[in-house]
């Protein structure tokens, strides 16, 4: 891998590809039992969730069986298998949102065996709660007020009480205007979404997810695009959309989740931000990841270059399902634990992670433009362009723009394999893009006056 | 009638000014709507729905497509109606209670009003009884029904049974999709019919309501 | 990693370290549709198996159904990975052995969508046939004879028509004897299992696999000591018999599964004989490996290691269970492409293959002392000392007494960690192996009058 | 009565010969064969559990002390049997049609005989019928079954349901282990214990026959 082009700009936390490895972030976050991320080990993240089961008061001692199976057999593995430390997400269920007082016992429950693991057998370890961001139950959204909200509220004041080490969230301000833009590719509307609606829901949902986490002493760790990117690369996935639009999408969500760590987030990401590289290019917080570890949850075009720069693992999600060896969740730690291994080894030379970071990168990159924007050259190269830009609007604009233009270049010069069908698709999305206008306002006003501003409430984005 | 055939490009183009253009003129010059419903139209989304299958195109295409022929179609459907001809089908969609997913109902709505079929959405996050409701007030002959969430699939069930008890179980044909569902479930509570993508799930509604 | 001490035997395949890597073996193997084992690529190895479902005339459309699904969803999954080529192991259900006619019809509807996928997508890909050693259905087995025996011949006869491209089996010869020689950790006993017994069925049984091979003209490619060593791995993990215990009967394993190759077989060996890269080693035969992604099998705590000189990379089997994502055969199959495709890049020059076998290698050796004796390096030293002998009873011995050896030196080095209820087991182990006579004659007569003989039938060995 | 503290010490060194002699001479002395059984040899085996659960012991170690215990056990059962003492219990164990497996199936053989149990092993591949039929002919208080295989789970069920048309179900309980088995699919199977290792279910056995 060469060095990039041009000199990045200064407000890069990482400026040079020597720099931007796994393990290691330039902004560390200690937090939980013993635990630091980002400081020199990459460590497992692990999330898991119910088979399909309704979530009720008659169900709940069964529900409260599984969780408390699921942790368990996570920490035994983990402390036989020697990891560092021990991430662990409890992504909770809708209904344990809108009524915390669920998502706080499981939350509680899932602290204690973490509690004693630490204690009696030094197992390291966190945990990161995330609250389901419920607001999007109702169209239009209310993001301000209303009891989805409240209920969040409710739930990220609780935390700290109901043993989290870490909040975070998935948040959805914006998606309302962008999930029928994703399936129509209108690259306008989704920037739209990102760059004007996201980006405002981000600075005002974690201003108060910053304001509960400082009250109560834990770390706001960090946000993600899945509602977007994600929807987008999974859409991509099954041929519903083309693949280079979701690669624009991932690069254009950037300057949205951005936001989160402008306002006090300090990670680690969620590992389901894919864009993670490019948070931790700009913001130098340590990320979470996930690729092939992750397949029991979706399948995947970056299995591979999603690692080259994580610093924490993860599995994503997957149900307590039983496979022949024993029950998912256990078999996840154990393949993240394994990868985890390798990592750390490899890391115990910074040339040698650089290595081991080039060959996830290329294993995957010239596959697959989703994979392409990953490539840690690429993603230095484009964070710095998206950060000579002052707003996040125009921040998304170019993110949009620069994305569109390296792909083109990476095609061109044979570097990026893309069937016709997608190639033709990189100028129909170049002139969409070449539309947009510099002034946000300007597009306000059009998004206002279009059929997509029946989808969203301007004043719940203080507009 | 050769100028009818711009009426298949036009719609796979996804021009909907040319597919309107050309059908006015058709029917201005007294061509019959229904012929040009399923000699030009039908076809056309029938070629987009092959092109999509073979990777070929995508879902964008295939929704302009599917607007172009909807145009057209808005001229049409009242002179068959004056007829007392009826939409290919009638179908009541929306995603199960407690789930915030809809992406893939809002796909296959696009697509079933593209293939003719005329489509009542109830969003997301809708209970059983209103599927039920609208279903008979809407003289529906499809239930659509959506989960994204493992958590949300039981009530799929909920639908079924709810409509047994209210003894209209065989005047609704219930088909069932979305990521965590199986045709194996789909089999274990009953539904007429399960599709793991949005082009299959307009060729199953169109198999139940010709059945 | 420093070299092997001491001048291997002449008799070894593969003398030199810097030869010992993943995807390259002295004897490649060409099967199949295009395919070629060995040759520099690693290959991705996918078995699936059934969910719990009875095994009837009523019940076969099912079955049926669900193979279909499996075969279909890998082989779209491959493609779309784009894997250098596809290896399928159908290891049959034992009703599948006992009714040839089964195993051979699933086969065959396998076989036909890997024909498919090669002839319409280019999808290189081989099938290999693993009917299941049914004579240990009774006890004391019949060997040689009986109605077991005839449904394994028949199920071999017919492998190539039903569409097999390779044939392999687990055999079991000798595991009466082993069986409770393991849960009692009776060395002795073990080394008759393997040494004695083991190596005169592995003799008896492969003569007739290659005959049955040539005459149809498939490969016949390996076996494993999946009943004896992994038996003793996975009492050994769940802390019922100690792991040093183990880890000698994986060495000790070595000369019975060698037995295989020297009447015939051709690789690659069995996933699950993870005494493989000794056969690499000796016979220079391409081996096939599992580890991490063989988490859905069984938990392991080699990982890592059991990759650094694979050929093929398994995930030994998964049933066919649903995840959030898809099937769990897709998942796995994702989960070994990605890996083959790091493996790969990393080969696209020799020192960073072996710098990734070195991590993968030290990531887990220094922790367990299964994995220190997969070490390519003590493998190389321990195959030398085990070729030095002439017998299969002689090697066997050697093999438990180099591996003993080994084993001190390496803890005794502070270079394996072992707690010390493990570490007082090589004391105990030693003693056992000190008393092993060099004649085999001898401890076949003393077994012969010990208790251990009414568990098996001489005449079924040739004795 | 001190020199009987040396029979406990001999079990858990697994020394059958000195086991064997500290239990004759006690005999000889007249001491309470009963007392020896419950005061001296079982605590030994629990300290051996103990040590196991602990990760202080391995197997290995779990069955030469049950072999000490047993040879012991074999002067004083004669004893016992005269007064019309009785065994623990009584165990039919056995690994279900199908299944090869019998590692893990005479692990808990070992260990229930170590426990004081009767056990009555059938081996392998055993159909539901020999299971009720040895159970009732040897008055066996248990019927422990083994699968290592999910093809050969369902067999479990078909033993409860056999025994139930037998009218027999009340009078054995079921217990049921092996790698693929949890403790959900034998509630729903209607067992009455699981355990997923050995020597869980050696309490497991105690604890049903106490009940
Ligand atoms: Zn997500
Ligand atoms: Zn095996
Ligand atoms: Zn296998």
């Amino acid at each position: 891998m060469t060095s990039p082009a041009g000199a990045p700009a200064a407000t890069l936390a990482i400026t040079s590809l020597d720099d931007f490895i796994f393990g290691r972030a330039p902004h560390p976050v200690r937090c939980g039992r013993g635990m630091e991320i980002g400081a020199g080990t990459v460590i497992p993240e692990i999330n898991f969730t119910l088979p399909p089961i309704a979530i009720a008061e008659d169900t709940w001692p069964e529900i409260r069986r599984q969780y408390a199976e699921m942790i368990e057999g996570v920490c035994r593995r983990a402390m036989e298998l020697e990891v560092p430390a021990l991430l662990v997400e409890f992504e909770t269920l809708p209904p344990m949102t809108e009524n915390p007082a669920w998502g706080a016992e499981i939350c509680k429950l899932l602290s204690n065996t973490l509690g004693t693991y630490h204690a009696k057998h030094g197992l390291r370890n966190a945990l990161r709660l995330t609250p389901n961001d419920t607001r999007e139950f109702q169209r239009p959204p209310l993001l301000r007020r209303g009891k989805y909200w409240e209920g969040m509220l409710e739930l990220f004041a609780r935390a700290a009480e109901a043993g989290a080490d870490l909040l975070a969230i998935e948040s959805t301000g914006g998606k309302e205007v962008s999930d029928e833009a994703l399936t129509s590719a209108d690259l306008r509307a989704v920037v739209f979404a990102l760059g004007v609606l996201g980006a405002r829901d981000m600075a005002f949902l974690w201003k108060q997810i910053v304001a509960a986490c400082r009250a109560s002493g834990i770390g706001p760790s960090g946000d993600t695009a899945c509602g977007f990117a994600n929807t987008a690369m999974v859409l991509a996935g099954q041929k519903f959309i083309p693949k280079v639009f979701a690669a624009v999408v991932r690069v254009a969500a950037v300057p949205r989740s951005l936001v989160a760590y402008e306002v006090g987030a300090v990670g680690p990401s969620k590992d389901c931000a894919y864009e993670g590289p490019y948070i931790k290019a700009i913001a130098g917080v340590p990320i979470s990841m996930e690729g092939r570890t992750a397949a029991c949850a979706h399948l995947s075009s970056v299995g591979n270059i999603s690692q080259a720069v994580c610093d924490c693992w993860s599995n994503e999600s997957v149900q307590n399902v039983r496979l022949l060896s024993t029950n998912a969740p256990t078999v996840s730690l154990e393949q993240l634990a394994y990868d985890c291994r390798l990592m750390n080894t490899a890391a115990r030379s910074a040339e040698d992670a650089r290595r081991l970071r080039d060959w996830l990168t290329e294993s995957d990159a010239p596959r697959d433009p989703h994979a392409w924007v990953l490539r840690p050259d690429v993603v230095l190269r484009l964070a710095a362009e998206i950060m000579e830009e002052e707003t996040p609007y125009r921040r998304t604009r170019r993110a949009a723009l620069a994305a569109l233009e390296e792909l083109a270049r990476a095609h061109g010069a044979g570097e990026l394999r893309l069937p016709p069908q997608e190639a033709r698709w990189l100028d129909t999305l170049r002139r969409q893009a070449d539309t947009l206008p510099e002034d946000e306002s300007a597009l306000l006003a059009e998004m206002l006056d279009s059929p997509a501003a029946s989808k969203f409430l301007p004043a719940e984005y203080g507009l | 009638m050769s100028d009818c055939s711009k009426l298949t490009e036009a719609i796979l183009n996804g021009d909907a000014k040319a597919s309107v253009a050309i059908t006015k003129e058709a029917l201005d010059k007294k061509t019959d709507p229904q012929e040009l419903v399923s000699k030009y139209m039908i076809p056309a989304m029938d070629e987009m729905g092959k092109r999509f299958e073979t990777g070929d195109c995508f879902v964008p295409e295939l929704l302009i497509s599917a607007r172009a022929m909807k145009a057209s179609l808005e001229l049409i459907r009242p002179l068959l109606a004056a007829r007392g001809a009826e939409p290919v089908g009638r179908v009541v969609i929306g995603t199960m209670k407690g789930d915030l997913h809809d992406i893939g109902k809002n796909l296959v709505a696009s697509m079933l009003e593209g293939a003719g079929f005329e489509v009542i959405d109830l969003g997301v996050d809708v209970g059983p009884g209103l599927f039920i409701a609208e279903a008979q007030a809407k003289k529906a002959d499809l239930i659509a029904l959506s989960a994204l969430l493992t958590t949300t699939m039981p009530h799929m069930r909920a639908v079924i049974e709810e409509l047994k008890k209210a003894g209209a179980r065989d005047r609704f044909k219930v088909i069932v999709g979305g990521a965590p569902v199986t045709q194996r479930y789909a089999d274990e509570i009953g539904a007429d019919g399960y599709s793991d993508n949005a082009n299959g799930a307009v060729g199953l509604a169109r198999r139940l309501v010709t059945a």
